[in-house]
């Protein structure tokens, strides 16, 4: 079980010799990454299948938590942590620098930490380390548009830490423990108070800022319209949700109060109308598929904001869902950048590519069978069993923009099959996207045909998130005080 | 295997055949078998329509977040869905022949429009087959994205009102989300028997929302009234057979929504109790003066127009009014006449909309302004469209009297002498704009560039006689029909109407249309007798003509068709302002509007501002 | 307007932190965490500067990431003004001044740097204030003769392995001991320079990774041109 | 009268920076003063960590022959302030590297021209025609 932690060890350490090894041979440091990410998505497996229903905590370095970090192993965390490698695989930037390499790696190594700590400082670093990251391969591409938008994107993610870090300090300062286990503990009596609640609304927008929660979300459209589309698919499939993740656990481990998830329900709201709307108006397709993953997103927060199980389930159904949709979305958007008027025929001139467009838009909106379809039915299932008029509202607000959403995305679509445009502009899509476009689009067919089984683990999954005593139990082994 | 399972798998076969071959017209005849052998499928479980079996299920049934999917036919379902496989099947026998040939040589995509046909009938079988409220939600879905393909397949204008159609839809679609979300949340399951159950206990605001809900999303894809802007243009601009197929039945489809969930499950004493505040009325009467307009506005919509094939689609929406009044009066008559009347429209509507895909077929056009004098070259065709509109018009002997007759009688009986009015205005718009139909197709004088054209093909002709004979006979005994609605208004509880092969037997005065038909007869052979006997006859050719005196050359035709009923058209003009298209518009400027509003705040240049005053705001709201 | 509207804004946001503030308890923290390590720390890791244990032994891993941002930080720097690096018109070299008093401070940062880096575990201090004076030392001479760029392979080379000596240090504990950057070797006389087990060791690949990312930081800004206005 | 207690002031301070440090980021016109109110914000941030480990009559902890036996202020904020110093290091060392490349394409820092001019150049890599005044919003109107 502790072999786990090679799984953020090992990115880092390929990382720090990616630059090394490329000056010594350039195909070595090409597959070196690669490799390392196979062998991590290897270990975690083994970790997930020999772990199986139970949870484990490791205590890093040998020091018992709360003394030192721990990293808290359960369904939910190892789910996300073996999602990291495979997306970064499958969304490799091959042809970038070998530095592109090392800071994808970085941000590999950070998202698997994110997936896994159960120490709140510690988090808080693992999220930095994502964010400069990111702000590294944002850049990397030398176009002045990219470059001004990482900066500004720079500019207010940092402020979102710093007020994160504020939280924490406010949280230490109360409790003197990191631990999130203790902290479970401790906080129905130290952050019972608006203290606890001005943490977690601090920590919230902090951390917001890479789940593009609504008010702190207007780095979006800049960043995925100038960044590569690989790099787009990773922020807006991967991190985002990590992020969420981060936020999901505070919630669920230390800040359980009905204040705290009707402020993400009122910032998901927010999120939706604004993403949704913002998108209709959109006149390519990269901001197009920004502003809905916005809206996308702010669906995943008001799911999150369900309490209890219901909540969980029909958040991480959403957040899958979206994780496995926005990237090959972005994949297959990166040859049809340009106007939307422009895009006039390119379905008929790339069939496939067309074909898997319709698809992953069908299930973005949420046609049933698709599991998009599923993912939605339980939000608003799970809104509409709450009792008060602003889930009610939240309900109708999903169902508006879905409305708006299928508009704008069927625009394209008309767009894309309709006649006209007789000049090959665009370059055909390489192999290489379409082949990852393919293999998400086999997932998602996947996902319908063994949608019982998953909804089953989903389940299982929310369940043991939302079970705090066995969370406590797991990270404090010593009687409790 | 069940005989369910033999028709989803006929179904799925033709589907996958339709998708292999149906670019070659050569396979359209293999299609049109196909449907044929879904019929004899659906024939194995006539026990559904005899009454004599109450339920056949299919044997596949999964289970998805606790809920359990399932597929059965029972009655009602048998019943719309030999309507739908009729109609499929009339319009795959008339695509077999020349007529995919001239379409595919024309451009256009047969392959996609025989897919198109094929996905829509297996997604209304399912849904048709809908065990439960979740699978019915899918199958309708499924049925509006394969209605969405079918309107498009033209490209070209058909695009926008497609487009259209589905945003329609969607929003239909995301009502009915919402209502089924809430059931869900509130009974835990989608079952028929808890759904039912759920509707018994709740409190009147709660009824009237799920009402309202399912009304609205059901009634969007029967372009019930204020949503009714989208469906004439939509169905007018798909290709003949598949618009053939979609006025026959598609939006009956809203109909059999509204009978399974609102006359079923909820129960039409719930819609009774709901009322409407500072007036006598209650949901029930809601829905029937919503079915009494838009039985009204859509048929005088329909008068305006100058396309054969928009005129027929905007009569579609109106006679579906015809069809939820019925249901909505809820006893044995009215729902027997709304029930008949489904199976009526189809079977005459779907022979229109062939006729004058015929006619397109060999003139080229559907504009009414620049045909005429066609019966001279295509007597057959001419046939059809008569017979057509007789039933449409609602007139003896063809069977869209019976229908009409049946809910005209429940309405003065029952005491609506209002709604009656509103069903009779509606009919005097109908015939109005069906003689407009029949007179500037077929009558009058033959235009010169029409002058070599001739009769449409037999790969044509077959399918639309035989619907005409279909129309006749079941005009001629409509028992025939009244014995498989037996059935259906048991199974969705509604009292059952005593009926005999010609007609219904009731306390004072029923109706025997095989006296009716006898006694017309009659009367056409007397006159026809008169007329030969009296022999005072004259053939004019129809060029023969004179206007203010002077004899007009032959090149000159004076055929009144521009401008049609111009006393009526100025006195009516002010429904078509278009109060509803304004509003249509206003939401979609709206929508802009907000847009741009957002993308501004996107755009803002100080995103840490709204950071910090979003602290400030959450901070504030904690401490 | 808008100013107006951001100071009242951050007064209230001022006001209402200090109303949280105020009820935090100063002087008397509660130290549930900081109590266990004070009274585990000198048995556990040997080393006489706890805030050394707690940086490298008990949140060794927030150490590694916070190598990592840097890491990640001079990297994104690098590929951010990679291809610009060279300027055509290089500064004047400094006056004899500038020159001399970088040749002279030279060594001398260069032994305090490695004084502070070595004793990190015993004095306040440590691999990161040590890397940091190591990086000035090697960007004063920069600055008095801006013509002799440093060698971004070597510092290359430096960072990567001394961050992989950092990792290769904790593997070599999670193989021997099962637990990654568990403390290693013996724990020494409390005090002693040669204490402490692996911390030493761990803070010098610190030192020398934040000294080598720092300076081709420093020297990436340093030579690129910012345009004249 | 007395004088307000210590803590008020090391807290005031400390939020002060804050609040001072968010202000000018958002006043900032130029994006070289938003990086240093960036400094300033985690300054406070920092400061109030390290409060945090504050213990009355406590002495640093290190272990030397004339502080066995004391109280001693809690080591972990000490170690947490420091990597997050170290951390925001990075961040400004990053956000500089941006602005000086941003400031070479551009050949300007203006926060409301940076963006124009990015919002123009990402347009035009997507082959859209320039917004039309109709599509902007009021404040960006050209008058």
């Amino acid at each position: 079980m502790n072999a786990v932690v090679l799984a953020v060890a090992l990115p880092l350490l390929g990382a720090f010799l990616t630059p090394s090894l490329a000056r010594l041979s350039l195909p070595l440091g090409r597959l070196f990454g690669p490799g390392l990410l196979a062998f991590c998505l290897w270990l975690l497996w083994g970790i997930a299948r020999a772990l199986g229903d139970a949870t484990a905590g490791v205590a890093l370095g040998g020091f018992a938590p709360p003394l030192g970090i721990a990293f808290h192993l359960d369904r939910l965390a190892l789910l996300f942590a073996l999602a990291v490698p495979a997306m970064v695989l499958a969304l490799w930037p091959w042809g970038g620098r070998p530095r592109e390499w090392s800071l994808t790696l970085v941000l590999a190594a950070a998202a698997t930490g994110l997936a896994l700590s159960g120490d709140l400082f510690n988090l808080y670093v693992f999220y930095e380390l994502l964010a400069v990251a990111s702000y590294g391969l944002i850049a990397a591409n030398q176009r002045p548009a990219a470059q001004a938008a990482a900066l500004r994107y720079l500019l207010l993610s940092a402020a979102g830490s710093a007020l994160a870090l504020l939280g924490i300090a406010l949280v230490y300062t109360q409790t003197g423990t990191l631990n999130l286990a203790q902290l479970a503990l401790l906080a129905p009596v130290s952050l019972d108070g608006p203290l606890g609640l001005a943490a977690f609304a601090l920590l919230l927008l902090g951390i917001g800022v890479k789940a593009e929660a609504f008010p702190v979300n207007t780095w979006v459209p800049e960043v995925y319209a100038t960044a590569p589309s690989r790099l787009a698919g990773l922020l807006a499939g991967l991190v985002s949700k990590l992020a969420v993740l981060v936020i999901v656990r505070l919630l669920l481990v230390v800040f359980q109060r009905p204040e705290a998830t009707q402020l993400m329900l009122v910032l998901g709201v927010l999120g939706i109308a604004w993403g949704e709307l913002a998108a209709w108006r959109a006149r390519d397709l990269s901001r197009q598929l920004a502003w809905s993953s916005v809206g996308q997103l702010g669906i995943v927060f008001v799911a999150f904001s369900l309490p209890g199980e219901t909540g969980v389930l029909a958040g991480l159904a959403v957040a899958l869902h979206h994780l496995l949709v926005k990237p090959a979305l972005f994949l297959l958007a990166r040859h049809w950048n340009g106007a939307l008027e422009g895009l006039r025929g390119a379905a008929r001139r790339a069939p496939l590519a067309g074909a898997l467009f319709a698809l992953f838009a069908l299930s973005l909106v949420g046609v049933p069978p698709l599991p998009g379809f599923w993912a939605k039915f339980v939000t608003l299932s799970g809104l509409f069993a709450q009792p008060g008029p602003l889930c009610s509202l939240a309900a109708v607000v999903i169902l508006t923009a879905t409305l708006v959403e299928a508009a704008y995305l069927f625009r394209t679509l008309t767009l894309l099959f309709g006649p006209g445009g007789e000049e090959p502009r665009m370059a055909p899509h390489g192999a290489l996207d379409l082949g990852t476009a393919t293999a998400f689009a086999g997932l998602l067919l996947a996902g319908v045909i063994w949608l019982q089984p998953l909804t089953g683990d989903l389940h299982g999954i929310a369940r043991q998130a939302v079970d705090m005593d066995t969370y406590v139990d797991t990270d404090l082994p010593t009687p409790r005080p | 295997m069940t005989p369910l399972d033999t028709l989803f798998i006929l179904s799925a076969c033709t589907l996958a055949v339709a998708w292999a071959f149906g670019r070659r017209p050569a396979a359209g005849g293999l299609i049109a078998v196909l449907y044929g052998g879904q019929i004899l499928a659906l024939a194995k479980m006539s026990g559904l329509a005899s009454g004599a079996l109450t339920m056949i299920a299919a044997s596949p049934s999964f289970e998805v977040l606790g809920q359990a999917l399932s597929w059965r036919f029972d009655g009602p379902a048998w019943f719309f869905a030999l309507i739908t496989l009729g109609a499929a099947f009339a319009s795959a026998w008339f695509m077999a022949g020349e007529w995919g040939e001239g379409y595919r040589r024309k451009g256009g995509r047969l392959g996609l429009l025989q897919v198109a046909l094929a996905l829509n009938v297996s997604s209304m079988l399912l849904l048709l087959a809908s065990g439960d409220l979740l699978s019915l939600f899918i199958g309708w879905e499924l049925m509006s994205w394969a209605s969405f393909l079918l309107m498009l397949s033209a490209g070209g204008v058909a695009v926008r009102w497609a487009f259209k159609y589905l945003i329609y839809a969607l929003g239909g679609a995301m009502a009915l989300l919402g209502a089924l979300a809430w059931i869900h949340a509130q009974a835990g399951s989608l079952q028929y028997a808890a759904v039912a159950g759920l509707f018994a206990t709740l409190s009147p605001g709660q009824a009237w929302t799920l009402v309202l809900a399912f009304a609205a999303g059901f009634g969007i894809k029967m372009a019930l009234l204020p949503f009714h802007l989208w469906q004439g243009p939509a169905y007018a601009e798909t290709p003949g057979p598949g618009s053939a197929f979609l006025g026959a039945i598609s939006s009956r489809m809203g109909l059999f929504g509204i009978l399974v969930v609102l006359v079923h499950l909820a129960g039409l004493d719930l819609l009774d109790r709901l009322l409407i505040p500072f007036t006598h009325l209650d949901a029930r009467d809601l829905l029937g003066w919503v079915g009494a307009f838009t039985l009204i506005v859509p048929t005088f919509i329909a008068v305006r127009q100058h396309d054969a094939r928009h005129l027929l689609a905007w009569h579609g929406i109106g006679q579906g009014g015809y069809m939820l009044i019925g249901v909505m009066q809820g006893d044995a008559l009215g729902s027997a006449g709304g029930l008949l009347h489904v199976f009526n429209y189809a079977t005459y509507q779907a022979a229109l909309f062939l006729v004058v895909t015929a006619v397109v077929h060999r003139t080229g056009t559907a504009d009414l302004n620049k045909l005429g004098g066609l019966v001279t070259r295509m007597p057959l065709s001419f046939l059809v469209m008569l017979v057509g509109i007789i039933g449409l018009a609602g007139l003896p002997p063809m069977n869209g009297f019976v229908s009409k007759w049946l809910i005209y009688r429940d309405l003065i009986s029952s005491g609506r002498p209002l709604m009656f009015v509103a069903t009779v205005i509606g009919t005097l718009g109908t015939i109005i704009s069906v003689y407009k139909l029949i007179h500037n197709t077929f009558l009058g004088q033959l235009r010169m560039e029409h002058e070599d054209i001739r009769e449409a093909p037999w790969s044509m002709l077959a399918p639309m006689l035989g619907l005409i004979v279909i129309v006749f006979l079941t005009g001629l005994m409509p028992g025939l029909v009244l014995d498989w609605i037996a059935p259906v208004q048991a199974a969705l509880g509604l009292p059952v109407l005593d009926h005999s092969l010609g007609g219904v037997d009731l306390p004072n005065g029923g109706l025997d249309m095989l006296w009716v038909v006898g006694l017309l007869f009659a009367g056409f052979g007397v006159g026809a007798l008169l007329f030969l006997a009296g022999n005072r006859h004259r053939y004019v050719h129809p060029l023969d003509n004179y206007a203010g005196g002077h004899f007009l050359t032959t090149e000159v035709r004076y055929h009144y068709s521009d401008d049609f009923y111009p006393g009526l058209m100025h006195l009516i003009g002010g429904w078509y302002r278009g109060s509803i298209q304004w509003l249509e518009r206003a939401l979609v400027s709206a929508l802009d509007f907000l847009a741009q509003w957002s993308q501004a705040w996107f755009r803002s240049a100080q995103p840490a501002l709204w950071l910090l005053g979003v602290t400030v705001f959450a901070l504030w709201w904690v401490v | 307007m808008r100013n107006l509207t951001t100071l009242l804004f951050a007064a209230g946001l001022g006001f209402l932190l200090l109303v949280l503030a105020a009820g935090l308890p100063y002087g008397h923290p509660p130290m549930l965490v900081g109590q266990g390590i004070l009274q585990q720390a000198p048995a556990t890791t040997g080393a006489a500067n706890i805030v050394t244990s707690v940086v490298l032994a008990y949140r060794g891993l927030d150490t590694l990431g916070e190598l990592s941002i840097l890491f990640a930080a001079a990297a994104g720097a690098g590929l951010v003004l990679g291809g610009h690096r060279r300027r055509r018109r290089p500064d004047p070299d400094g006056g004899f001044i500038l020159i001399a008093g970088a040749d002279l401070m030279f060594p001398l940062l260069l032994v305090v740097g490695l004084y502070v880096i070595l004793h990190g575990h015993l004095t306040p201090g440590g691999g990161f204030q040590g890397g940091v004076i190591l990086a000035a030392a090697f960007f004063l001479p920069l600055l008095g003769r801006p013509r002799e760029a440093l060698d971004h392979t070597a510092i290359s080379w430096i960072e990567g392995l001394a961050g992989a000596a950092f990792i290769a240090i904790g593997l070599w504990a999670l193989f021997a001991r099962g637990d990654f950057l568990a403390p290693m070797l013996g724990k020494g006389v409390l005090g002693q320079l040669f204490s402490a087990g692996t911390l030493p060791l761990l803070y010098a690949a610190v030192g020398l990774k934040v000294g080598a990312e720092l300076s081709g930081l420093l020297a990436d800004l340093a030579a690129t041109e910012a345009r004249d206005p | 009268m007395t004088p307000p207690p210590i803590e008020f002031l090391l807290y005031g301070g400390a939020l002060a920076l804050v609040a001072l440090g968010l202000a000018g980021l958002v006043m900032a016109r130029h994006l070289f003063r938003s990086i240093l109110a960036l400094g300033i914000l985690e300054a406070g941030a920092n400061l109030l960590l390290v409060l945090a480990g504050y213990r009355a009559g406590g002495v640093a902890p290190i272990l030397t022959p004339g502080t066995l036996g004391q109280p001693m202020v809690d080591p972990v904020p000490q170690a947490l302030v420091l990597t997050a110093i170290v951390i925001g290091v990075g961040v400004q060392a990053l956000a500089l590297a941006l602005a000086l490349r941003v400031h070479q394409a551009y050949g300007t820092l203006d926060v409301a021209e940076v963006r124009g001019r990015m919002e123009a150049d990402t347009d035009a890599a997507a082959g859209l025609e320039p917004e039309t005044s109709r599509d902007l919003p009021a404040v960006e109107r050209p008058s």
